[in-house]
């Protein structure tokens, strides 16, 4: 921990007006320590900047050819002199290089209560994990509690930055990386991906949602972890959010580069690539999800869908995929939304009835059935929230 | 620099064959093993790669006006960009001072009459042609979208052929590099002539045998990286790629390990090219020259061991960051030291305002910001703010334009008479280069404030995606800040425009040069404007290539002359550097 | 001979005692690869790079004749290796420090028979 | 040396190019180039040596498992035989310094056997691995335990010998017939006809020794294989239903995954799915299961994670195997085409002991390709 021993020294720096102009906003007691060393550099870097410049000027003014006006002696070259200009910089480069080692030191070394958040990041999106098992686009965090991001990518590298967190890290493929902050001014920041992915590079942005207590960052939790009840519903935010979007529309369009669109093709016989006949099932669907190279469509060969495994899409997710898929199509005829609703609050009704009102569960225990061992398993790790218990 | 007699009598032999038209026919030229047509034959190349890579890049900036990109869909805008940074750097950068203008002057500030493989020389060019070739088929296939750095697995991913395509360009490139290199490093090894010891090569030399240095030692590493690349692109071998067990970060270390040296590849030369220049303007002798001269070679060989500040961010390990972070900065000290030197060059000077002189002094002015805003981005907690933002972009253009393309130009114009021995226009020479002044820092002052704001790079359009808009106060700065850039882009582009213009309008209405018209002392200003086939009718006898003391401004010939052997100088500037 | 030759000409007898030695050194490091007597442990990379290296010395300094050349010769020789150790240290070195958040992925997400 | 002494006392020779004051700086300024390229070589082949590091660092077992797969005798051949040819060039140089035509043409020629002889091996390698499905990590097919019939292989390579023999005889026969003007074209031919005889006897030989090796071989591993099955006996009573094709995991694994799953928990990230996970997928390829198979078994993470890597990543061995062998194969290619001409060229009487620069710059590329070799020998084939 010793940079982060040397960050606090650091701390004691005067904050340089500076920094205000260059950046936005700052939202973590890193980002104002960047502003800070970004500061003290740029005051060096102006102060040789006038010398250099303003040197230049003066000479060109001063010695500038005119008629009458001849070169002056003066010596080619002076020992003492190179090394004067030598010995400086390097002292001031050892400055700003301890400076900055300092601010990274602290960056890459998490506490070790943080709160640890799953990032998997796929062409085009971040998907946020949280340790009750739920999900989402927006990285919501807790204030004031330091929380660590658990990157992974699913296709190519990206890398997640939050500009008013003056933070980054790649997210690579076949690893796991880094990162952590503590958000100590609750509002909404923007969130973009770095590393360039491809053609929805600039499309692949989001945003920070820091809580305004730690309370409301366990509600909205408790909100995210409930999947919508109607399988259509869901089936289209996971559309949205897990990037299918981007290669399957959802009215019949064809996208450039993409693969057949999902409006009507439930119960569709698609003839593939090697000429045999498939008729468009769940067992088909999952296979696509799965194993997208497994069997490809007739006219699609070119096209190189990302395998989506279990850590990406879950079972009750391809169902909800599938329901959607179903309900894109003219033939549909499952439940209605009004239909869902009304049985899922019948269910959750006998539920509370048997249930005897327990309190902790309430706020864990949401996650549909098939998630429910995985959730209850990783809870025992997490700090039970204190407001938990006010809520009921 | 003292005169000989074949140099005095200057003037009587102006009817000779010059190298241009000593023969004629298009095999003359293409099968050429003379180093002057070589390297003009290079700037036509590196000309049309500058016009090409400059087209796109004014496609980028006019693209980004709006935030939702005016121009282009994002596919199209990737592959513009993407093209505009491989064809600037493979094409033009790498290439431009030494290929075009070292091969042309090289041989002849040694005295020398070619370099010491001319055919190698020849086939450096073909392979640059070749190299080219590959590229423009990439582009035509369409859907080169890898950016220039053909980051795995991303480049293994997008489709292949142009990708395959690209990278046996690179790879037919970097032989090319490599052999111009070569050529550089035994020229100056085995061919000085006599009297010119290592501490009296004109200090283009040593940058040219500096960059030479770095060409031979780093280049390979990118063939076999891009062969290897190549080779995981079409037969998965399972190195780069993870989805075959392979690891993208050490395709970064592979890839950085030339492309950080490259760098200097592409500003050694310009550092040269300003040394050159400045005492010329000046009248004065350089100062510091053994300085300036061995900081070449420290900055050719530091820049060897920084390639991993590319990547702070990029996953590879806390330790391996802090140590290339210390590194980096090393190389700040030596490039401190030749600003300053050349400062301490123009003082007490009697400064001529050609068009050389003011693009040598904008370099000065852009390659400073370059230099100091490296600073940011070498130290490691801000560099990790501003990674991969544009930030970055306005500091390597700062480096890469606002040093190697601007001391291209100064070099342009200052060698222009005695390549094809006409005069430019000094007025129209000047406006471009206040024009570019202006442009350039119009384009890219902005970017680092757009880049310390978080705009990321390589973005074809900055507003959000549909649910999820980048904050009001943030799209209406990046607008701003883009919109600024884009007019200094359009500025940029007119006055680049008429610096060609005003080079091309002197072949045909321009005066003729004298030998001498600036009053230079090194060898090359000896020799006929433009030179014979040889060069020399004999080896020149070589002294200190600073001192301007011994020419004098004759008004007949518009031009310097030198003076007689005995006239006295004084003791100081006599003083040998050596 | 032409008698004014001033380059070196290397002697037969040191031309054909180079080859045996190299050919001695050959057999000498498959035999140690190969035979199950001696086992040096995690030395016997090392050692098998160390004759490597006499083979590669005696090739260079003998065969390329570097022993009776200009030394900026050899320099070039030596410093190209020592870019090579620059290079691959520091690659290495970056390596085996992320190692490990590469191998905890690894055994997170093993891939199957049919995966790629 | 003798650049000063030489420089006033020699008429120019003939090849000597105009831009050079002396033959002997002209010498000087091609050998520096030459060891310039060579230095560029070096990093060139740096590449693939980082990558072979950097894999064999990551997963010693796999590069020792793989290695076995390649037979250390015929790599030693091809070693002594490009030690040979390494003596003849240097030979040739002397011989060229003492303006011996015969001694050197000899000595060139017998280089170009030599490089015949080591592509010929090398033909045989890559044959018998690609029969076997030992490609690259991208095409590997490789089944462990199985044993594809390689007789087919053996015999198409053995005609492929003959057929070389007879093209090398052809060689030399166009030689003598359309030679017979030109001293420069029959050598030429002579050269070629010697490089594709050394092809032929080159794939022969290798072929002969890999076919008597594999029949002992087989022998052996038949023997071995039933004391294996004797030793698994005890776990197959276990119950292993999906045991066909796919290898298995011994049953002692399992409890050594849970343990270490309780006690050195994976930096922190709680999917207590994976670990069951990699159990099920462990594909224990034959080595480790073999290893493992004694009582007491402890599953280090560093087997898991080999385990975890996929059945087709020893591929990623033979990756570099093939990059590395591959590209020094295609400098061998190029070094015959370059000696060709200079067997042309000395035929014709082009070197004298003033001018034999580029028989001592081919000398030294091709020393430089012999020691690239010397390096990759004991790396691919020793390390066990």
């Amino acid at each position: 921990m010793i940079g982060s021993q040397l960050f606090s020294d650091s701390m004691h720096l005067p904050t340089l007006p500076l920094a205000g102009f260059w950046f936005g906003d700052s939202a973590t007691a890193t980002a104002e320590n960047v502003d800070k060393v970004f500061g003290i550099i740029t005051w060096i870097c102006i102060a040789f900047f006038v010398l250099v410049v303003g040197m230049m000027i003066v000479f060109i003014v001063k010695y500038r050819a005119r008629p009458g006006h001849v070169e002056q002696p003066s010596p080619s070259h002076n020992n003492a002199l190179e090394i004067i200009w030598s010995v400086i910089p390097i002292l001031l480069v050892a400055l700003i290089f301890f400076l900055g080692f300092n601010g990274f030191m602290d960056m890459r070394t998490p506490p070790a209560d943080s709160y640890d958040i799953q990032v998997i990041a796929s062409k085009w999106n971040f998907t946020f994990q949280y340790p009750n098992g739920a999900s989402s686009p927006v990285l919501h965090v807790p204030p004031d509690r330091p929380v660590r991001l658990v990157q992974q990518s699913a296709d190519v590298i990206h890398s997640l930055f939050i500009p008013a967190f003056r933070i980054k890290q790649d997210c690579v493929p076949g690893r796991y990386t880094y990162q952590w902050f503590t958000a100590h001014t609750p509002g909404e920041y923007d969130l973009f991906c770095a590393e360039y992915c491809g053609l929805d590079h600039s499309n692949m942005n989001s945003y920070v949602k820091v809580h305004e207590s730690e309370a409301a960052f366990q509600e909205a939790l408790a909100e995210l972890s409930k999947p919508p009840v109607w399988g259509p519903d869901w089936g289209e935010k996971l559309w949205r959010e897990k990037g299918c979007k981007t290669c399957h529309s959802n009215d019949g369009s064809a996208i450039v580069g993409g693969g057949p669109t999902w409006k009507d093709l439930w119960d569709k016989e698609e003839t593939m690539a090697d000429g045999s006949k498939v008729t468009v099932d769940h067992d088909y669907i999952l296979e696509s999800i799965r194993k997208p190279q497994a069997k490809i469509v007739g006219g699609y060969q070119g096209v190189n869908m990302t395998a989506y495994p279990e850590s990406l899409v879950k079972p009750a997710e391809v169902d909800a995929i599938i329901a959607y898929i179903q309900y894109l199509s003219d033939a549909y005829d499952g439940p209605t939304k009004e239909e869902a609703e009304a049985a899922a609050a019948a269910a959750e009704e006998g539920g509370e009835a048997t249930d005897g009102g327990g309190s902790e569960a309430a706020a864990d225990d949401q996650p549909a059935a098939d998630e429910a061992s995985e959730s209850s398993e990783s809870t025992d790790e997490e700090p039970a929230a204190p407001e938990a218990g006010e809520e009921e | 620099m003292i005169a000989t007699p074949a140099q005095i009598e200057q003037g009587t032999s102006h009817d000779e064959k010059n190298y241009l038209n000593v023969s004629s026919g298009f095999a003359s030229w293409a099968f050429t093993l003379d180093h002057k047509r070589i390297g003009i034959m290079y700037l036509v190349g590196i000309a049309v790669s500058l016009l090409l890579g400059g087209i796109f890049a004014l496609l980028v900036r006019l693209h980004l006006w709006y935030p939702a990109g005016g121009m282009f869909d994002a596919k199209t805008y990737n592959e513009i960009f993407t093209l505009h940074g491989a064809i600037m750097v493979f094409l033009f950068i790498i290439p431009s001072v030494p290929a075009s203008l070292g091969n042309f002057f090289l041989p002849i500030m040694l005295g020398a009459k070619d370099v010491a493989f001319p055919r190698m020389n020849l086939a450096s060019f073909y392979l640059w042609v070749i190299g080219a070739i590959f590229f423009v088929s990439a582009m035509l296939i369409s859907g080169l979208d890898t950016g220039w750095t053909f980051y795995t697995p991303y480049s293994v991913e997008t489709s292949t052929a142009p990708v395959v395509c690209a990278t046996m360009g690179v790879f037919i490139l970097g032989f090319s590099s490599i052999f111009t290199g070569l050529n550089f490093v035994v020229t100056v090894n085995t061919m000085r002539p006599p009297g010119m010891t290592w501490f009296r090569m004109p200090l283009f030399l040593w940058s040219l045998y500096a960059t030479g240095i770095i060409q031979l030692l780093a280049t390979p590493v990118l063939g076999i990286t891009v062969l290897l690349l190549g080779l995981e692109a079409t037969l998965h071998i399972g190195i780069f790629d993870p989805k075959y067990n392979g690891d993208p970060v050490l395709f970064q270390h592979f890839f950085w390990f030339y492309s950080h040296p490259a760098v200097y590849i592409m500003i050694l030369p310009a550092m040269g090219v300003v040394s050159e220049l400045l005492p010329v303007y000046c009248r004065k002798h350089i100062f510091g020259y053994k300085f300036i001269a061995l900081s070449s070679v420290a900055i050719a060989l530091l820049g060897f061991l920084v390639w991993g500040h590319h990547m702070f961010v990029s996953s590879q390990s806390a330790l391996t960051a802090v140590i290339f972070s210390g590194l980096t900065f090393s190389v700040a000290i030596p490039s401190g030291i030749k600003v300053f030197n050349w400062l301490a060059t123009m003082y007490k000077g009697n400064l001529y305002l050609t068009t050389g002189m003011c693009y040598v002094l904008s370099f000065l002015f852009l390659f400073t910001i370059g230099g100091l805003t490296g600073l940011h981005l070498g130290s490691l907690a801000t560099d990790v703010a501003l990674h991969d933002t544009y930030f970055v972009v306005a500091h390597f253009h700062y480096v890469m334009m606002g040093g190697s393309l601007i001391a291209f130009i100064a070099a342009l114009f200052h060698w222009w008479p005695k390549m094809f021995g006409k005069m430019y226009n000094e007025t129209w020479g000047r406006i471009s280069a206040l024009l570019v002044f202006v442009g350039f820092n119009l384009t890219f002052f902005p970017q680092f404030l757009l880049g310390s704001l978080g705009m990321p790079r390589r973005y074809a359009s900055y507003e959000g995606r549909e649910g999820f808009p980048v904050s009001e106060t943030m799209l209406q700065q990046f607008t701003a800040l883009h919109r600024v850039s884009t007019t200094g882009a359009m500025i940029l582009g007119v006055g680049l425009f008429i610096a060609a213009g005003t080079l091309i309008a002197a072949l045909y209405y321009g005066r003729r040069a004298p030998r001498n018209p600036w009053g230079g002392a090194t060898l090359e200003w000896t020799c006929q404007s433009p030179p014979i086939h040889h060069n020399f009718h004999e080896t020149p006898t070589v002294g200190d290539p600073y001192i301007y003391a011994n020419l004098e401004w004759d008004p007949d010939l518009e031009g310097y002359k030198p003076l007689p052997p005995a006239s006295p100088t004084p003791a100081h500037e006599q003083e040998p550097v050596g | 001979m032409s008698e004014n030759h001033s380059h070196y000409v290397t002697p037969l007898p040191v031309l054909l005692g180079t080859f045996l030695a190299l050919v001695g050194l050959t057999v000498l490091t498959v035999y140690q690869a190969t035979q199950d007597h001696v086992d040096f442990g995690r030395f016997e990379v090392g050692l098998t790079l160390l004759i490597a290296a006499v083979k590669a010395i005696l090739v260079a300094v003998i065969f390329m004749q570097l022993a009776h050349d200009k030394p900026m010769n050899s320099i070039i020789l030596v410093s190209s290796i020592l870019f090579v150790a620059l290079f691959l240290s520091i690659t290495l070195m970056d390596r085996a420090e992320y190692k490990p958040q590469v191998d905890d992925y690894v055994i997170q997400h093993p891939k199957t028979a049919d995966s790629l | 040396m003798s650049a000063s002494a030489h420089a006033d006392d020699h008429s120019h020779h003939r090849f000597q190019a105009h831009h050079f004051e002396t033959g002997e700086q002209q010498f000087q300024a091609g050998k520096l180039g030459m060891w310039l390229f060579l230095s560029t070589e070096v990093l060139f082949f740096s590449g693939m040596f980082c990558a072979y590091a950097a894999y064999r660092a990551a997963h010693p077992q796999i590069f020792e498992d793989a290695a076995k797969f390649l037979k250390p005798e015929l790599g030693a051949a091809n070693t002594i035989v490009l030690l040979l040819s390494s003596l003849t060039v240097a030979w040739s140089v002397r011989c060229v310094q003492l303006n011996d035509k015969k001694g050197l043409l000899a000595n060139l020629i017998i280089t170009l056997a030599c490089a015949g002889i080591f592509m010929g091996v090398k033909t045989v390698e890559y044959s018998i691995k690609f029969t076997e499905g030992l490609f690259w990590r991208g095409g590997y097919t490789y089944v462990e335990g199985s044993h594809p019939d390689l007789g087919p292989t053996h015999e198409r390579l053995m005609y492929t010998g003959l057929v070389m023999l007879g093209i090398g005889v052809l060689l030399g026969v166009i030689g003598i017939v359309l030679g017979a003007n030109s001293v420069g074209r029959r050598w030429a031919f002579y050269a070629l006809a010697a490089t594709v005889i050394g092809a032929g006897v080159g794939c022969l030989a290798g072929n002969a020794y890999t076919q008597g090796a594999e029949g002992d071989e087989h022998h052996a591993e038949a023997a071995a294989h039933a004391d294996h099955e004797h030793e698994h006996g005890e776990e197959a009573a276990h119950g292993e239903e999906e045991a066909e094709g796919e290898g298995n995991v011994a049953v002692e694994d399992q409890e050594a995954v849970e343990e270490l799953e309780g006690t050195d928990r994976v930096d922190g990230l709680e999917h207590p799915e994976t670990a069951e996970q990699a159990i099920e997928q462990v594909q224990s390829p034959g080595e480790i299961q073999a290893e493992e198979a004694s009582a007491d078994v402890v599953l280090t993470k560093e087997k898991l994670v080999y385990a975890s890597e996929g059945p087709k990543f020893p591929g990623v061995f033979f990756s570099i195997y093939y990059a590395m062998t591959g590209v020094h194969a295609i400098h061998i290619l190029a070094g015959i085409g370059v000696f060709v001409w200079i067997v042309s060229r000395a035929a014709r009487d082009h070197f004298e002991p003033h001018y034999y620069g580029p028989v001592e710059y081919t000398g030294l590329y091709w020393h430089l390709v012999d020691l690239i070799w010397i390096f990759l020998f004991p790396l691919l084939y020793l390390i066990q």
